[in-house]
């Protein structure tokens, strides 16, 4: 019998804080198991964001930081600085990029600084409880929105994978999601491909994942992969917005 | 070594460069921008990289990963920037990275004025930022001073794992004085081996961090940072005394109203008045116990804090002098710097003849 | 000996520049010096000033507010800064465009037309030079070989030829100040409201 | 057998994402145990149908799941 | 009035809304989330506003906006929340605005951790922002008193043109306790004639604003802002003194610890001898010349200080007391309650008793 | 004889403080003009800048608020909210608006804030002496960036008013220019139509100028427009990027 | 009289409301009262806990280290606080899911089979109800009538029906609590590794 | 006269922009007076030449200028 599929050497061995369900714990092992198997683990340096995956620092098996709530992108800019030939990504939630750290990402990106973004967005602030971030689809209740997200109150949801394509630093700006094996697979791919581009001093790379937040969405784990697919995606289209390889969009 | 006339704050980043700082994070804020100016022109040239931040949140946050991969580090800006700061300077504290800060302070509050004033002391002394931390706050009075300052800053940094502040009015910065470069003593510092720069599969991973989620973890990591602050204020205090053996009157002032100090002591000279002056250095640590002796001293019959703000470092003498002696403020806010005859007359004032 | 010198004129004027070759000159010379600019937005097209102090004493305050020798470049400084010059104290005018005299007569005033003796030696922006000789004539601070070897460093290679021009600037700086004509105010230049 | 998956019981959560990516749909919640986390576990009901194909460890938050094949038969 | 249990946080909110704030701009941090949650819920039904801001800096500077308009409007945090809103604090005093910030104390530095405490002091009394500005610090120990304290602090803020903060560790917010809702006194307070709302053409432009580019005027703005201060000085001092003639020791402490202290006089009494306590309640002012005088009583020979903090408070007691007596500290960090025995074993210590 | 044109009412009798021939001063009219014309100075509350038009708030003829640098769009949101039949303005240079006040823009955007923001890009920080701005042309020398901004180093100048256009609470955003007479009409009625939309209740607002800074590029005011026309607009094209009311943009 | 009680049990088992309903019953009993949830991220799936004071006296600290009275709904809160209750302090276990008796000597253990009760009257959400019966029964610190009137401010309308639920789940818990025999610890419940 | 261009001298600040968009080219900038400020301010050399079009006070970063024009003639 050979092993076909194990605990990946990414990932240290502490059992994860998540709610049960919770897909932060998916694209941690998609992470781990990217820059172990391009070999990049043991000279990348991690930046954990403030929000629920506020303890990646102790899941991930490599040097990590813990940033302030949502300066991980101005923390990996001075490591990667410091250690231009070092991988280094940060791994943020909604709240944290797309909210308080709205300013530092999208300058990462202007200066094309050679690190990855892994943008987990859940439409929600988890770890404090519910509340509305900015990718909070119209109508969706948060305990700051008890009544949901209303448009002419709030606006709607910001698309941060076509903002960053829109900048000219950027290489790399893609939206998956791991909800289903062939979304997966194709998250995996895509997180890869920004490492390697990141390796190959292409620019900035980002990877929006659409991810799930059974607890605050008032849901079970099942139900909320369900309603990534039937409802989130509407909001958050999946594909390629940049790629400098290809030079071309989705 | 000969002199060269040097303008405080280009002379400031000179200094951090020789120091071996190669990484500098920075805004633009007058009065300080010849630091980031002269950064940017000159860093690159000793091999290192100055970034121009898109704010002073993202700056000190970019020292904040700079100095966790174990990078001589620096950044720079004046009142409002420093403001900003806070958040991240706190970070820097609880994870312990060493790293220098410099403050070229401007009148307040809020946008203020850019002309030179003292009024960030409680901020630089105290910590604006939140939670139990403590900087080591150096406070030139020249620019000789600011250079040597900013050499020791960087080892002292190293040694505690401690961000250093450099707190200097505006004047400081924008003047120049003849500055002669000082070869920085070798001190052995340890090793940085909590830095993050990558495991190369040899040991565990280091992590940067200043969470401490149990509050019992949280509690042992604070006191562990107060025996560290007690170190500091064991070994790291400086301050310079001048103080006649008969000093009716004893002026405590830092930066350059210690410069005006020292002229109200001459005019007070003429009245028949002897006056003397202790200028901390490290605000913090403060000289709490040499100021208190000085204080104590049989001649001195009142003290005056001289300070380009309303009643901030007249905290820190009021705590040391402890009764002693009668503390008075001679205080100026907004950008205006006393004159020596504004001083002299505070001193009058507090020994009743005016 | 302390020598509290303001000099304060237009942006673009040279001020800042006066200011620091005679601090440097006067640290070269053995003094304590110090240089202080204004700065701010007032910048803008405004007034430009900056303070030196030239000391055998340690220096207590860099800023001037009594200055013991005032250079004024161009009208709006003589107004803001003439009345501040302490008795006995000595104010140097740029006559080619302050189109006032100076009124107080307890000070020595030296109208040095800068810009039409700069223009004699074929070069306008040596203008401040001729003032900085003026000064120095009559306050001795520097030695005409310490500002050439300060210009030396400063101008080289295909600049060296300025070396000569700035020092015969100085000099002719200096003649005029030595003339005693040029302590009574002429108006001999154009100004208009 | 072609192939066996282990489950590390104590660190399951009980979140049935497993479940929803077995093609063969023999994993279900064990709801005669509850862990010491206080969850029912997932366990496989019938080995034999297992075709190694490691979904539901890919699919796994918590990393619970190993899978192993026999490799002759691959 | 009929008692009612109520949630800290949830209190603080029902009481703003009572008070007429209308406007509320946030952003969540544990542990403070009820009160924006309950603002989202209940301040549209009063035909208020509610709204998350992106971060801590846009909520601090809507509230610039909101109050510069003449709102009455809120907004709370917590310690690194904060901390980022000290360069708008320091705006809103500059430009004399009022409005009632809360900061529900979380354990630092950094992230730090979510549990209670007291470390930001300093920053609350002395200014984490730049310049010389001060706030209105009101510290509640029951979730009754955080209520009052609210209720006055809108009138209080508008009465000075100044921002108001309720400083309360983070069990005030979290824990439930009874509440008696009290009615407002209408106090008298001045119209807002310099609010923006438009010229409507019959006036000339209001001006919200903090730059004194003139140091003259900086200076000028700053005298003016002094002056103020010394009002607030002199009429809004808060304490409370538990004090037997016969107190041996003296506890100074606020918020939680006050309680603590409490306790600890009990286990004391058991021990023969007598404990008293000295509450601060206005932080600043802080109660200096009554502090001073309750030290300065015969039968005290010590003052001991309960902080959750490792020595902010103590420097106050230390300013107050001046020497008088003897003052020890009793500090927690990091989210750590100090127990009754603790704070009673300190007493012992001071009193030379263990 | 009938007056054509004299300084607006909309403007104080104060002489500003810029530089000669600096194209903030011409804006400035722009903004003022239309607030009269339209009839809406009276209950105007506008929000100036750190910048060099830190002093608009003594220029402009209405109630005005000095903001912190970059958190204009903030302190508009908060006087909007609760004054929301007055009109709202912000007037921000390129350093407070794309650089530190980057979130502050976007958000206000995302909300569909109802307020109007003038964005005066000229490629440089003006009131601190010429330091590099997010929109500093890639060679262009600034005093930060003193071998000319360096692409593999800083990336890319920021596009603004393309970003803008993304966001889906922004009801307009326009790029315009003022250097010569037909750039400055359609930059006068892309104003005025930015206020009229937001009196309309359509949402934010937004018009980008590109404004000359003479002082820090080390020209000439003429030579500094003739700068804007050859070289800048390259960079940053003019044009509609988007209109709610024709529902298409250029 | 002073009761410290703590609370704690997996999230979700209702741990929160019980301290509530007891804090508030108790204010309107007309006792001092405090209740203290701890929060955290440790509430993600872990163990969460609230402290109730109820005095006849000024509350001190609402933070209960040392339990009077502890209330543990499942295993690891038994682990975790039992051996902080105070000597001749009273433990009340959640016999249905708690897998170990109370060691302790020194205290009074009540078993109370929370779930099977609640099964019993259809209703499993009402588990906590049973539980705070029992504990009603032995401190006597609430009147029935309050409890009413407290659940019929909380259920009404459509969901009125569910306060003799609730009444009666606190009397099969006050009844359950009656009997000696909930003192001793029997392993009646499934529970595996 | 058809139209006639007022300068405010004393608040030209010399930077010739009303210059570029005349379509007359009848502006000129002063350079035998100096202003308070130290500028020379610009001035219109050829009245009658003048068509009103107000370009010149429109591009006026100053507001420096006032035109008029003879409405008769309009
Ligand atoms: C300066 C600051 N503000 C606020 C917080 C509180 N906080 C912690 S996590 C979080 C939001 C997290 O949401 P998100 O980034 O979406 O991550 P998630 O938990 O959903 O994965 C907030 C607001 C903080 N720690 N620091
Ligand atoms: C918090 C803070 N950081 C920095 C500054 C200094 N500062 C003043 S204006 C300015 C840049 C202005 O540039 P821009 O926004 O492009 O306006 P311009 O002057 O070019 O019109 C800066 C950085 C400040 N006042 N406050
Ligand atoms: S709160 Fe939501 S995002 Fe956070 S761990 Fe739980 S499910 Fe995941
Ligand atoms: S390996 Fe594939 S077939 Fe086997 S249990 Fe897992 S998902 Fe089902
Ligand atoms: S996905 Fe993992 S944690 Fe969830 S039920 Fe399956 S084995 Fe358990
Ligand atoms: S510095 Fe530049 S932007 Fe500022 S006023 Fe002068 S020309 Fe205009
Ligand atoms: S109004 Fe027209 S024609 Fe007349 S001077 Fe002005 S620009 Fe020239
Ligand atoms: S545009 Fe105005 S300021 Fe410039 S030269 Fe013409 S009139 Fe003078
Ligand atoms: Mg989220
Ligand atoms: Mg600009």
């Amino acid at each position: 019998m050979a092993i076909v599929y194990q605990k990946s050497k990414g990932l240290t061995d502490l059992e994860m804080h998540y709610c049960p369900g919770c897909t932060h714990g998916v694209i941690h092992k998609l992470v781990a198991e990217a820059l172990v198997d391009l070999n990049l683990l043991e000279h990348t340096i991690g930046v954990a964001p403030v929000g629920c995956s506020v303890f990646a620092y102790n899941y991930f098996n490599c040097d990590m930081h813990e940033a302030a709530h949502g300066r991980a992108p101005a923390v990996a800019t001075g490591i990667k600085r410091v250690l231009p030939q070092n991988t280094v990504f940060t791994y943020q939630g909604d709240g944290d990029l797309a909210a308080i750290g709205t300013a530092e990402i999208i300058h990462a990106a202007m200066r094309g600084e050679h690190f990855t973004t892994i943008f987990v967005n859940n439409a929600i602030y988890g770890m404090t409880g519910g509340q509305m971030a900015p990718t909070t689809l119209v109508g969706q209740k948060a305990t700051t929105a008890p009544h949901g997200r209303d448009r002419a109150h709030y606006g709607q949801p910001l698309h941060m994978a076509e903002i960053m394509a829109t900048i000219g630093g950027a290489a790399y700006s893609t939206r998956v999601t791991v909800v289903d094996m062939p979304h997966m697979m194709k998250a995996r791919t895509a997180i890869r491909k920004a490492f390697q581009m990141q390796m190959e001093g292409k620019g900035f790379t980002f990877v929006e994942v659409l991810s799930t937040c059974p607890t605050n969405w008032g849901m079970t784990p099942v139900e909320a992969l369900g309603w990534v697919k039937d409802t989130m995606i509407n909001e958050f289209p999946l594909g390629v917005f940049k790629d400098a390889d290809s030079k071309e969009g989705s | 070594m000969s002199k060269e006339l040097w303008k405080g704050n280009e002379a400031i980043a000179e200094a951090a460069i020789r120091a071996g700082c190669r990484y500098f994070f920075g805004y633009p804020i007058t009065p300080q921008n010849e630091i980031p100016e002269y950064m940017s022109l000159h860093l690159p040239e000793a091999g290192g990289v100055f970034l121009q931040a898109e704010s002073e949140v993202a700056a000190i946050n970019m020292v904040y990963g700079a100095a966790g991969s174990g990078a001589r580090v620096m950044t720079s800006s004046s009142s409002p920037g420093i403001s900003l700061k806070q958040e991240g300077i706190s970070y820097l504290a609880g994870a312990e990275l060493p790293c220098v800060i410099v403050n070229i302070m401007r009148g307040g509050p809020g946008l203020g004025t850019i002309q030179p004033a003292q009024g960030d002391y409680f901020q630089a002394t105290r910590g604006g930022g939140n939670g139990d931390y403590r900087l080591i706050v150096l406070a030139p009075s020249t620019i000789q001073e600011a250079c040597d300052h900013v050499r020791d800053a960087f080892d002292i940094a190293d040694r505690y794992r401690n961000p250093v502040m450099i707190l200097a009015d505006g004047m400081i910065g924008q003047m120049m004085e003849a500055v002669e470069w000082q070869p920085s003593e070798s001190r052995t510092l340890p090793e940085k081996t909590w830095a993050t720069v990558g495991t190369g599969g040899t040991r565990k991973p280091n992590i940067i961090n200043s969470l401490f989620i149990d509050p019992n973890e949280s509690e042992r990591h604070n006191a562990h940072l107060n025996e560290k602050y007690d170190v500091m204020r064991a070994e790291e205090v400086r301050y310079e005394a001048t103080i006649p053996d008969d000093a009716d009157v004893l002026f405590v002032a830092y930066g350059t109203p210690a410069r005006l100090a020292k002229a109200a002591i001459r005019l007070l000279a003429k009245e028949g008045i002897t006056g003397g002056l202790f200028r901390p250095i490290s605000l913090w640590p403060f000289p709490e116990k040499p100021l208190n002796e000085a204080a104590s001293a049989a001649s001195v019959k009142a003290v005056v804090t001289v300070e380009m703000s309303l009643g901030q470092l007249v905290d820190d003498v009021k705590i040391a002098v402890n009764g002693v002696k009668p503390v008075s403020l001679c205080g100026k806010a907004g950008g205006i710097v006393p004159t020596p005859r504004e001083v002299a007359d505070a001193a009058l004032a507090a020994l009743g003849r005016k | 000996m302390t020598h509290d010198i303001l000099i304060s004129g237009f942006g673009g004027q040279g001020v800042m520049a006066i200011g620091k070759t005679l601090a440097e000159g006067g640290m070269k010379e053995g003094y304590e010096v110090s240089w202080l600019p204004s700065y701010g937005p007032e910048m803008r097209g405004g007034t430009a000033n900056c303070s030196v102090v030239i000391s055998d004493d340690m220096i207590i305050s860099p800023i001037v507010l009594e200055p013991t020798l005032l250079i004024a470049m161009n009208t709006p400084s003589l107004v803001k800064f003439g009345p501040n010059v302490i008795p006995e104290g000595k104010v140097f005018v740029n006559s080619s465009i302050v189109d006032m005299a100076v009124e107080r007569t307890d000070v020595s005033a030296y109208y040095v037309p800068t810009m039409e003796i700069a223009q004699k030696l074929g070069n306008p922006r040596v203008a401040n030079m001729v003032m900085l000789g003026a000064v120095n004539h009559v306050t001795g601070l520097l030695r005409e070989e310490t500002v050439r070897e300060m210009l030396s460093q400063l101008f080289t290679g295909p600049k060296a030829n300025l070396v000569e021009l700035n020092l015969e600037a100085l000099r002719m700086g200096a003649a005029c100040a030595a003339n005693d004509a040029c302590m009574i105010w002429s108006n001999t230049h154009e100004y208009h409201d | 057998m072609a192939s066996r998956v282990t489950f590390s019981q104590d660190r399951c959560k009980g979140c049935g994402l497993c479940i929803t990516v077995c093609p063969k749909h023999i994993i279900f919640l064990d709801k005669t145990k509850t862990n010491k986390r206080g969850y029912h576990p997932a366990t496989v009901v019938e080995m034999a149908a297992c075709i190694g194909c490691a979904n539901c460890a890919r699919m796994c938050p918590d990393s619970v799941i190993m899978v192993e094949r026999n490799i002759e038969e691959d």
